[in-house]
């Protein structure tokens, strides 16, 4: 904890005043009760750090027969006052050698402590009593890192932006999957069959879905033009409604909403599995020129993509859901994969606010893989060292 | 070698045909393939069978639904024929709404055969939510947890449970399930509680437990229908059990559907090479 | 302005959660959870515009008679009965109409859910017979891999060289992990640029043509 | 061959049938029960949302606990429904707002810790904990290779050339061994799930199988 911290510190140059964990009260010692097994000994009592109040930690140092295996476990007890009646509020086992009290009646009252090493066939009350106030605390310590890397991140980000913003022109390689859109919606248009788009089965705060529709909007823009008919099955009415939107406002800016069928965005049913037979369904009857699965998928993503490719349609698939993705490739002609559905708005829309974040994205990730290099090279040197980074990146 | 070109194309609804099939004989015609038990399931079978008969109960968690039982229950049914048949008390609880019935209905179906008596050999502790909090609690105090079994008799009065008072009594703890509740297992009861835990998973989630496997949380693993089928094997071939064997016979339609799709790829590839051979001589 | 308010209440409520995160204090965690159970009461309510876009599409097809119109009879029947059912199930006095609901769930839906998902075994087969072909240099890579995967799984497997379970574990520790853990940091890194386009209200595609 | 008498089994056991029969063609059965489950699951989403979001988290706080502030979601909530009007159509961006902006604050950190701070802290582990020793130091060291190729493959600034078009192709190796392996390990737990199909149908239905 301390190490994680001040290597943060160190790397960041930069000094945060509530880093410094305030110190616990002054431990006292307890002395050897005269039974057939020893009390633990340097209790010591503090408030749990991090939390919403209402915890504290009692910490003591193991009684010495735990070593000939003598000691079950501990008790920690509590009392209002010292000398009060102490009663039970909680047990760990032989080899712990602390406990969270997470139901301490209130904050920023003392209360005491003290813990009794249970033995096989005799218990050991350490003596004295030691006390803490809990308190709730502003700010997470252990979650530092996420703070200090989220807003590196936003700032990198921030930079290409503006940068973008002042019209510098910024580069993105080829998309395989995202190049075919074109072709695609080209292909359906010449065969007079529809084009098929299931947004995901996720939600709308699922980011993979936002993804989605602002691919979806792309794809309306098309079909708006070439006037090919556009199916787009929903499985959350949430994600629905914006679905109907969006396509909606593609067919006005194109200039065509006469062409905008309300009908064309439709909601199924929130079933997983009954969404799957019912784009089945639709798939062996409409028989798209092309099917679209972009967004977050489960089991079902398999069933469509084998359907679709029995129907004889092109597919283009794209999820960051890793578990899935085998299947889209197998079964679909082109796969985004993973970041490149985030990277489609920016490479579709060309808009420089986009692809500046999309910069701000590659640069991160140069980042990661230098950070990476440095902190393998200097664990392999030193164990040590190794401890401090690990202990950096740790999720709290 | 225009049937072998043909190879590329066979048509889908044959492969369809040819899957049911694989799936239908094994069912109902028995089969005796070869099972070779995996070291993972040999392992988990091993550390039940050293535990002494008549001693502190294995505490089993079924902590899986209805969706998750073709391949978890035969897993489930072999572990507590294991035991049963070597004399090893049992405590099976679960941790899933859905799930307290089917392991009431494997403990009905396989007690009588071995003799096994409620209370005595055996208890039901039934469904606890909370998932790791009760993982948790049994540490402290299994009491706490579960007052009375299933039925709502008090653990108390039951002979095997007098000196069953939390993880330290328990030689093992058998987690089967289908959700990253094995997990808490591991985090809680052996990490915090130095219980040891088995494990038995769906085949899709064995990946993510190789890891505690290497680091040795974990005394073994089964995997899906496959290592339930291995420790059928194991019970039979040690005389534990003559009882129908759910997961050899789906082993069976599984490795049948495994070696037709191997010899579906391999075909498919012939067929490919053939004509690609074919249109460069061209 | 219409555009505005909503980028607003955007950037307001993304900002203040994303700082939440590190305020772990008891008022901090409680507009948290208050949040969150409001977040599904108001996404609730889209659920009436949703069946109204069912009910919608099915009576179009039924009054038009378009092809197979009857069965959007069975569609709607369906939804009605089901959706009463669940609803009134729970009122006192009416409890047959629950265990009715119960059945239905159990004999009809549970199952057509289970065949669904059941088909996949056979699209697995088809899928692997048409994709896993060694037409190129990767797709060599993906047809070994899953070949000796395969292979790990059965005991003919360790029948042909018993190091072959052992060379599946490693597929699947090794690269398998690598890959999936690379992806992950492409994925995670999207998935955060995207909400801060999101709060910042570079990504308006959500506002269709709300407010113009 | 003796069939089953509960009417239930028999109505699931035809169901099942009829989703099978989509293997073959689409007809009019599939047809059918496709439109049944569409249905019948419909109907089954909006009795689960009455019952477990509408009834705990508004009906109750606000006509049994008398908390009046849950009224305001409700409120929110409804402004999804002035949609259809041309003139305030746009309230339905509010609703929006407040998912939107709660979802993209909420996850944003706590996704970057698990895909980003928590895997470079699992590849810089995975590669240097000698206690593996030997052997698998090398597998660590040979995914963290994998892991550092599979990211530059997804570097989008830079056109796929020279050290970069070395590193991604070596990406796309790990990648496309892994989906293999993926795609490989889950066929068992196909094929376990059709296994249960069938043994419902000649368990159940019809009392082959004992």
């Amino acid at each position: 904890m301390r190490l994680k911290i001040y290597a943060l510190l160190l790397a960041m140059a930069a000094a945060l005043p509530c880093l410094a964990a305030p110190p616990g009260p002054a431990a006292s010692e307890a002395p050897m009760a005269a039974v057939t097994v020893a009390p633990p000994s340097g209790i010591k009592a503090a408030d749990t750090p991090n939390d919403a109040g209402n915890a504290i930690t009692v910490r003591w140092q193991a009684s010495p027969d735990e070593a000939r295996k003598m000691i079950e476990g501990y008790e920690v007890l509590r009392a209002e006052t010292p000398d009060g009646e102490f009663i039970k509020v909680g047990y760990v086992p032989y080899g712990f050698t602390s406990f969270d009290d997470q139901d301490v009646p209130a904050n920023g009252k003392e209360y005491f402590y003290r813990v009794k090493a249970v033995g096989r066939e005799s218990q050991a009350l350490s003596l004295a009593s030691v006390s803490a106030r809990s308190a709730e605390q502003w700010f997470n310590t252990m979650r530092i890192n996420a703070l200090v890397s989220c807003l590196l991140f936003t700032l990198i980000v921030v930079i290409f932006i503006s940068r973008a913003k002042s019209g510098q022109s910024l580069f993105i390689r080829r998309i395989a999957g995202l190049a075919a859109v074109e072709e695609a919606v080209g292909r359906a248009t010449e065969m007079g069959r529809p084009i098929l788009y299931v947004p995901g089965l996720s939600s709308i705060s699922d980011v993979a879905t936002i993804a989605a529709l602002n691919i979806l909007g792309q794809v309306a823009k098309k079909t708006a033009e070439y006037d090919t008919p556009l199916l787009v099955p929903n499985r959350d009415p949430v994600v629905f409604t914006v679905a109907q939107e969006i396509v909606k406002e593609a067919y006005n800016e194109i200039g065509r909403p006469d062409a905008y069928n309300h009908d064309s965005v439709f909601y199924l049913t929130d079933s997983q599995m009954g969404f799957a037979s019912g784009v089945d369904g639709i798939m062996a009857r409409e028989k798209p020129a092309t099917n679209f699965f972009m967004g977050m998928f489960w089991a079902e993503s398999l069933i469509l993509a084998e359907t679709g490719a029995e129907t004889g349609a092109i597919q283009i698939a794209g999820t960051d859901a890793i578990h899935q993705l085998p299947f889209f490739i197998t079964a679909c002609d082109y796969t985004l994969i993973g970041e490149e559905l985030y990277a489609a708005s920016a490479y579709l829309s060309r808009e420089p606010m986009l692809l500046g974040t999309l910069k701000g994205q590659d640069w991160s990730k140069a980042v990661i893989v230098l950070l990476l290099i440095a902190g393998l090279a200097v664990s392999l040197i030193n164990p040590g060292i190794r401890e401090i980074i690990l202990q950096m990146l740790k999720v709290g | 070698m225009k049937i072998l070109e043909n190879l590329t194309k066979i048509n889908r609804r044959y492969i369809f045909l040819l899957v049911a099939l694989a799936v239908i004989f094994p069912l109902v015609i028995p089969m005796k393939l070869p099972t070779i038990p995996g070291k993972y399931t040999v392992k988990l079978y091993d550390f039940i069978d050293q535990i002494p008969p008549q001693s502190q109960p294995v505490l089993i968690a079924a902590d899986y639904s209805p969706s998750m039982m073709p391949e978890l229950q035969p897993m489930l049914e072999a572990v507590i024929r294991h035991c049963f048949a070597k004399k090893i008390r049992v405590m099976i609880l679960t941790l899933d709404p859905n799930g307290a019935a089917l392991s009431e209905a494997a403990l009905k179906k396989i007690a009588p055969e071995h003799g096994a008596q409620n209370g005595k050999d055996y208890v039901f502790l039934g469904f606890k939510p909370g998932n790791a909090l009760v993982i948790m609690s049994i540490g402290e105090n299994f009491r706490q947890a579960f007052p009375t079994d299933f039925y709502g008799v008090p653990l108390d009065s039951l002979p095997m449970m007098a000196g069953v008072r939390n993880y330290a009594d328990v030689p093992l703890v058998v987690s089967i399930a289908g959700s990253a509740v094995t997990q808490s297992w591991i985090n809680f009861a052996h990490t915090r509680y130095h219980a040891n835990v088995g494990a038995g998973c769906t085949a899709v989630s064995t990946a993510d437990y190789y890891p505690f496997l290497q680091a040795e949380q974990l005394v073994g693993l089964l995997n899906g229908m496959k290592g339930a089928s291995e420790y059928e094997y194991l019970n039979q071939k040690n005389g534990y059990s003559s009882a129908v064997q759910l997961a050899t016979k789906g082993m069976n339609a599984v490795s049948i559907v495994h070696l037709l799709l191997m010899l579906f790829i391999i075909l498919g590839n012939i067929g490919y090479l053939v004509t690609r051979h074919n249109q460069s001589k061209k | 302005m219409k555009r505005q308010i909503p980028l607003i209440i955007v950037l307001i409520l993304g900002i203040f959660f994303f700082f939440q995160f590190f305020v772990p204090s008891r008022i901090s965690t409680n507009i948290l959870q208050t949040t969150l159970q409001w977040t599904i009461v108001i996404s609730a309510f889209a659920i009436v515009l949703a069946i109204g876009s069912l009910f919608n599409h099915h009576m179009l097809k039924i009054r038009r008679r378009k092809p197979h119109w009857w069965n959007s009879i069975v569609t709607l029947a369906a939804l009605v009965v089901m959706a009463l059912l669940g609803i009134f199930g729970r009122v006192k006095g009416l409890e047959p109409l629950g265990e009715l609901y119960r059945k239905l769930f159990h004999y009809v839906q549970s199952p057509m859910d289970q065949a669904m998902f059941a088909i996949l075994a056979f699209y697995m087969a088809s899928a692997a017979y048409r994709a896993f072909r060694a037409r190129s240099q990767e797709a060599a890579l993906l047809l070994i891999s899953g070949f000796i995967v395969m292979l790990g799984v059965i005991p003919f497997g360790s029948m042909l060289w018993t190091k072959i379970p052992d060379i599946a574990e490693w597929i699947m520790m090794v690269p398998n992990m690598a890959a999936k853990r690379g992806i992950l940091f492409g994925v995670g890194l999207g998935i955060t640029a995207t909400s801060l386009k999101i709060i910042l209200g570079i990504e308006r595609s959500w506002l269709g043509g709300g407010g113009k | 061959m003796i069939f089953s008498t509960n009417p239930w089994v028999w109505i699931a056991a035809i169901l099942t049938l009829c989703i099978f029969s989509f293997l073959y063609k689409e007809n009019a059965f599939y047809r059918f029960a496709e439109h049944l489950f569409v249905g019948v699951s419909a109907g089954y989403g909006v009795a689960i949302y009455w019952n477990n979001a509408i009834v705990p988290n508004l009906y109750v706080p606000v006509f049994h606990q008398h908390n009046y502030w849950f009224i305001i979601p409700g409120l929110i909530g409804m402004m999804f429904f002035f949609r259809f009007s041309a003139k305030t159509g746009w309230l339905i961006l509010i609703p929006l707002a407040v998912l939107l902006g709660t979802g993209s604050g909420v996850y944003l950190a706590p996704t970057f810790q698990a895909d980003v701070l928590k895997q470079m802290q699992s590849a810089i582990a995975d590669a240097t904990n000698l206690e593996l020793g030997g052997w698998g130091l090398v597998w660590g060291l040979v995914a963290f290779v994998g892991v550092l190729t599979t990211l530059s493959y997804f570097f989008f600034s830079r056109e796929q050339k020279g050290a970069l078009k070395i590193s991604a192709n070596i990406g796309i190796w790990f990648i496309m061994i892994g989906f293999g392996a993926s795609f490989g390990n889950t066929v068992m737990a196909r094929v376990s799930l059709l296994i249960g199909r069938v043994q419902f149908l000649l368990t159940d239905w019809i009392h082959i199988i004992k």
